[in-house]
């Protein structure tokens, strides 16, 4: 099982010409990914680390029935990609690309839900399942195939968290970087019910930061709708407010969106939260031990 | 990105939306002159880019030239939160008798844009959310029609009974919500937006900020752009593809990552340290990233440690240790440095590191514990 | 049953204190049409015939439960009477305006499609189901309780055509027009199966005009999908090419949306197309028996 | 509404979509001057708002001043389907490689704009959609999104290989859009669009039709208008509240409604008339109507009996009765008229027709055959 991408996973990457198209399609391809074609308009019929290249996504899923789509275009295409992709009927989009302007991806995110295509970024470090598909840009050797689900905000602070995870033993169904842009694709509800109707998950690892109330959101929801073993993260502590910290969404306006609102609202539903990524991997095996015993 | 309050009603006004007849002014003889050619009373209100001007004293009232002259030279060249001010906008009093709050920004939730309307305005949105959240009404723009006239009406309605406004309000909301989608905005606010005694709606004062990711496309905003000196250093480090935000603390901080970045802070305040900045040295590192980033880290004079904290996914660790050598090699470093490599490439990053007789820890929580220990031996 | 409306209507009508909208509401009330609202922005509060006016569409879908509505306002402004009864929550919009620019059109049906809404109109006489509910513009007094469907891209000849029907003795389950505009709301099609899967329906009149290929597709979707008896009339057979025929939608491109085409159309599909309004009862009644014996 | 080729293209160059070097006259002198500051050879054609101007002999390629002068005389003046060519337009000759056909109009099917494309360019489209449909690629476009840059991309490589082309393509695609949406039009055409010799695309020909409904809000297209004879007389009855067309036959018909009025013309012509035109009164009739739709019909000198046919629904019988007896005071009516009423109010519309002495049927088809008797015994 694991959720959204699995050895199932046909993979068409958009802008795979492209210096980090390319870089991350070897990656993902000696991970063991499926790739089985690439977009780079005027660049139909080359070939790129033996993957066949097309100048439109229809015709790369035309050609090899690709069902998921990796976007590595640069920033101001981005959001024209990811509607491509849409139309082009791949089930599932991720945005590797940093910088898209909101007003493109508010455009985006409403035709994929119209088209109910899924979408994971932009500005996003893409998601894993261990052992059989990694799509984004993650680091593949740190990831450990088992039964924690993970979802973030951020890039290397996942890693960080997932080499915890995996350095204590404790295996991930899925990573997913769900990004770090006001205005995102799936987001925590969405992925939390994923990995509660997933089997193959039994705890969750949900990394949060400053910025909007998608923490406090998620925490409601958990309370209301999941049932297995949730333990945050929230990056941010001391940021200053008013200040952009990297991502265009980890921003604390006017006082709200702060790391002590979010940690405050998990803690009320009962959700630990750790407060040094150490933390996590305890937290995380006391939870699925008290589960197990139960 | 933000705008002065007088570039946002230059805007409006462009679009038709009425505001006060006013002019910006950079000395007191342009008050002067201003003020003599307006009908009085006129107000004098300070344009920078920060809030609370108003509590400040940045705004006032004169009844006459004179008022307006003693008015321009308290407030040209005050100090508001930090800033100086540097130009005042001398705007034709008005007389009115009410004053709503309307504004556009980017929701979340809804990944749309939404448009709040509130009957309290003219003072702070902000707490007004926080006392009475009611007070507030936000509506959801359907980004596949944009602000449709039936939709500005029901905002209206909320706001006005009579009918009259309700149809001045309905072009004018509109016209909102096509500033915002044309100039890339995060938030336009009209705050407050009077009602006149001649029954006209009115823009009293004007708020506009813009998407940084938009600015590519938005050339004749992006030359609107008065960064303050703290804002430039950023931008500085954003063009050499750093992302750079300075603290009070003392110790520097090199982290590829804006999450980790922020936790690597918090650990460093977690142990008893006070981190002197944030700093993402972002995604595909070149050895030249960290050159520049040393750089602008040794440019802050409290920083008296250096902690580099970095999980290579895509940025390589061996990278990073080169460009650190080179920096080492050209700048003139006399504080100590403390390195954490994890993840791709680690093993020969370290090799480096160690060649180079810089100390060498294992995890965050030794680099931020260690850098924490330097700093207090070297003060 | 019936299809659309029935007793079971509870219509708001937009622009009601117009000239037509306040006339057309007391006809429609005489005819027993259950008439709960009125909008008129600037207007609420006030009544006509007794039925409470409201400033949106949505005071007056909460105030009443409406589920249907009407539409009189200005043709510059139904595109966005469509959409504004849409949002409210009302199942089903008629909109009557004559004139409404096509791009209009476009985005109002996009969006009604996208919330589930169904739409009759622009540029229509509405729609009747005997007996109940009377929500449009066409005379009550000339329809008869019955168990034929008819559609109609005109008015008054839908009015002749039924006419035809009543005065022999052949009643009617719900009338439609369709309206004349080229971007309507339901066309042959969705109307063809809601009569299939209408069980008071037993047999179905269609009458079309000259311009697009409406008929076309419909004779191929009869073909398809219905069992029940057709019978089909057109009107423009004598209409020159490249002339506005009145509506908005009649007329020969090209060469193209002849009469002729249309009629050979439903002939090579069998269904019989009278030549003039009289041979349509003739026809009905002629089908009608022969099912009746089969 | 139509407009002239000129006019399309002048369209086409405020936003920026390449074009020949052109310019209309209406005289010949105007087109020796304007050849005169051209080179050579230049394309001297026929501005008329009709198709098949080509086959006409309405467009010339000169190769010199003199042989312009002489397509300027020989078409200036020239008679094409019934209009007289007023004007010509003199354009850069253009050396090209190939040809091809975009256009974009509305799809009743998919309630969208449509963007055609064809590499069968430079021949009249309706015949390649005849011939070869296959050759035409048709794109719906998505209301909400508008031509997006992958669309557009989508559409060029369906007509070019080249790279370069494509790009140019792009650009030129989400213009053509851009100039529907802006200007309500119902047809944007470029045929040919062409390849020059260096490698650029342009628009040859143009072609652009708008929505009647929509000129209220687009003045400035409502301004090009330049109706015929015909279309006058159209328009004029138009601001009456009159949908008229006119026709060769010798019945003049009155009905309300266009659909019964087109079935009333088809009934007419099924018993052996011939129907001098289409006149639907429209829905909510006043007696001043019937009277101007009375006029209309007997200025054309071809009508020989008048048919009335009106199924009343919100248009009362009865009015139409009165209205009719009015125009008949109030005109030198000498041809037979036959009226048919029924529905609302007919009863009493029929006792007040009787009043008036004109004779009275019950049915449509009695009334078609009544008239069509009466005008044989009128010849």
């Amino acid at each position: 099982m694991s959720i959204l991408v699995n050895n199932k996973t046909r993979l068409v990457v958009q802008g795979i010409t492209g210096r980090d198209g390319s870089f991350h399609t070897s990656k993902m391809k000696a991970y063991g990914t499926n790739i089985v074609a690439g977009v780079s308009p005027g660049k139909g019929g080359q070939q790129v680390d033996g993957i066949p290249v097309f100048n439109t996504v229809e015709d790369a899923v035309k050609a090899t029935n690709a069902n998921t789509s990796i976007i590595f275009v640069p920033a101001p295409l981005a959001g024209d990609a990811i509607m491509e992709a849409a139309e082009a009927g791949v089930e599932l989009v991720i945005c590797i690309s940093e910088g898209v302007p909101t007003l493109d991806m508010v455009k985006a995110t409403a035709y994929l839900k119209k088209k109910g295509v899924k979408l994971i970024g932009a500005n996003c470090p893409g998601l894993i399942t261990p052992g059989e598909a990694l799509v984004g840009i993650l680091p593949g050797n740190i990831f450990l195939k088992g039964n924690v689900g993970l979802m973030s905000r951020s890039g290397t602070l996942t890693y960080e968290m997932v080499n915890q995870l995996t350095t204590n033993g404790i295996g991930q169904s899925t990573c997913v970087g769900i990004g770090g842009d006001p205005v995102a694709g799936l987001y925590y509800q969405e992925l939390l019910q994923m990995f509660e109707d997933d089997p193959e998950t039994e705890a969750i690892v949900l990394i949060g930061e400053i910025g909007g109330d998608a923490e406090e959101r998620a925490a409601q929801y958990i309370k209301e709708h999941i049932t297995k073993p949730v333990v945050a993260f929230i990056a941010g502590q001391t940021a200053p407010p008013g200040k952009r910290m990297g991502h265009a969404g980890a921003i604390i306006s006017s006082g709200s969106g702060t790391a002590a609102e979010k940690i405050a609202a998990f803690e009320a539903v009962g959700v630990p939260v750790a407060r040094r990524p150490v933390e996590i991997p305890v937290l995380v095996k006391e939870l699925m031990e008290k589960r197990a015993k139960a | 990105m933000k705008i002065h309050e007088y570039q946002a009603k230059e805007i409006f006004s462009r679009y038709a939306i009425p505001v006060t007849k006013e002019k910006v002014c950079y000395t007191v003889e342009e008050v002067v002159e201003t003020a003599s050619s307006f009908e009085m009373p006129v107000v004098v209100k300070a344009q920078v880019l920060v809030g609370g001007r108003g509590k400040a004293g940045g705004v006032k009232l004169a009844r006459s030239v004179e008022e307006a002259r003693t008015a321009g030279e308290q407030i040209l060249g005050m100090d508001i939160k930090g800033l100086t001010v540097e130009k005042v906008l001398v705007a034709q009093g008005i007389k009115f008798n009410s004053e709503y709050y309307v504004g556009l920004t980017i929701d979340r939730n809804s990944k749309s844009v939404i448009f709040m309307a509130s009957s309290e305005g003219g003072v702070e949105i902000e707490e007004v959310a926080k006392d009475n959240p009611n007070a507030i009404h936000k509506f959801v723009i359907d980004p596949d029609l944009g602000m449709t006239a039936f939709l500005a009406r029901k905002i209206a309605f909320k706001l006005f009974n009579d009918f009259a406004l309700v149809k001045q309000a309905v072009g004018m909301f509109q016209k909102l919500y096509q500033i915002f989608i044309d100039t890339d905005a995060s938030l336009v606010e009209i705050n407050p937006l009077v009602v006149t005694d001649d029954g006209q709606l009115l823009a009293l004062d004007g708020k506009m900020n813009f998407d940084d990711n938009a600015l590519f496309r938005q050339p004749a905003i992006e030359a609107l752009n008065e960064p303050d000196e703290d804002e430039k250093k950023e931008l500085e480090a954003k063009e050499k593809g750093l992302s750079y935000i300075r603290l009070d603390g003392t110790i520097g901080c090199m982290v590829n990552g804006a999450g980790l970045a922020m936790a690597t802070m918090d650990l460093v305040k977690y142990f008893g340290g006070q981190p002197a900045n944030f700093l993402d040295i972002g995604g595909s590192s070149s050895p030249q990233k960290v050159i520049d980033a040393m750089n602008l880290l040794l440019s802050d004079k409290n920083v008296k440690v250096v902690m580099i904290n970095i999980f290579g996914g895509i940025t390589r660790c061996d990278d990073v240790a080169r460009g650190l050598v080179t920096a080492l090699q050209q700048l003139n470093v006399d504080i100590p440095i403390v390195v954490r490599l994890s993840g791709t490439n680690a093993r020969q990053g370290l090799e480096i590191i160690k060649e180079a007789n810089l100390p060498v820890v294992n995890t965050m929580s030794e680099a931020a514990q260690e850098a924490i220990r330097l700093c207090a031996a070297c003060q």
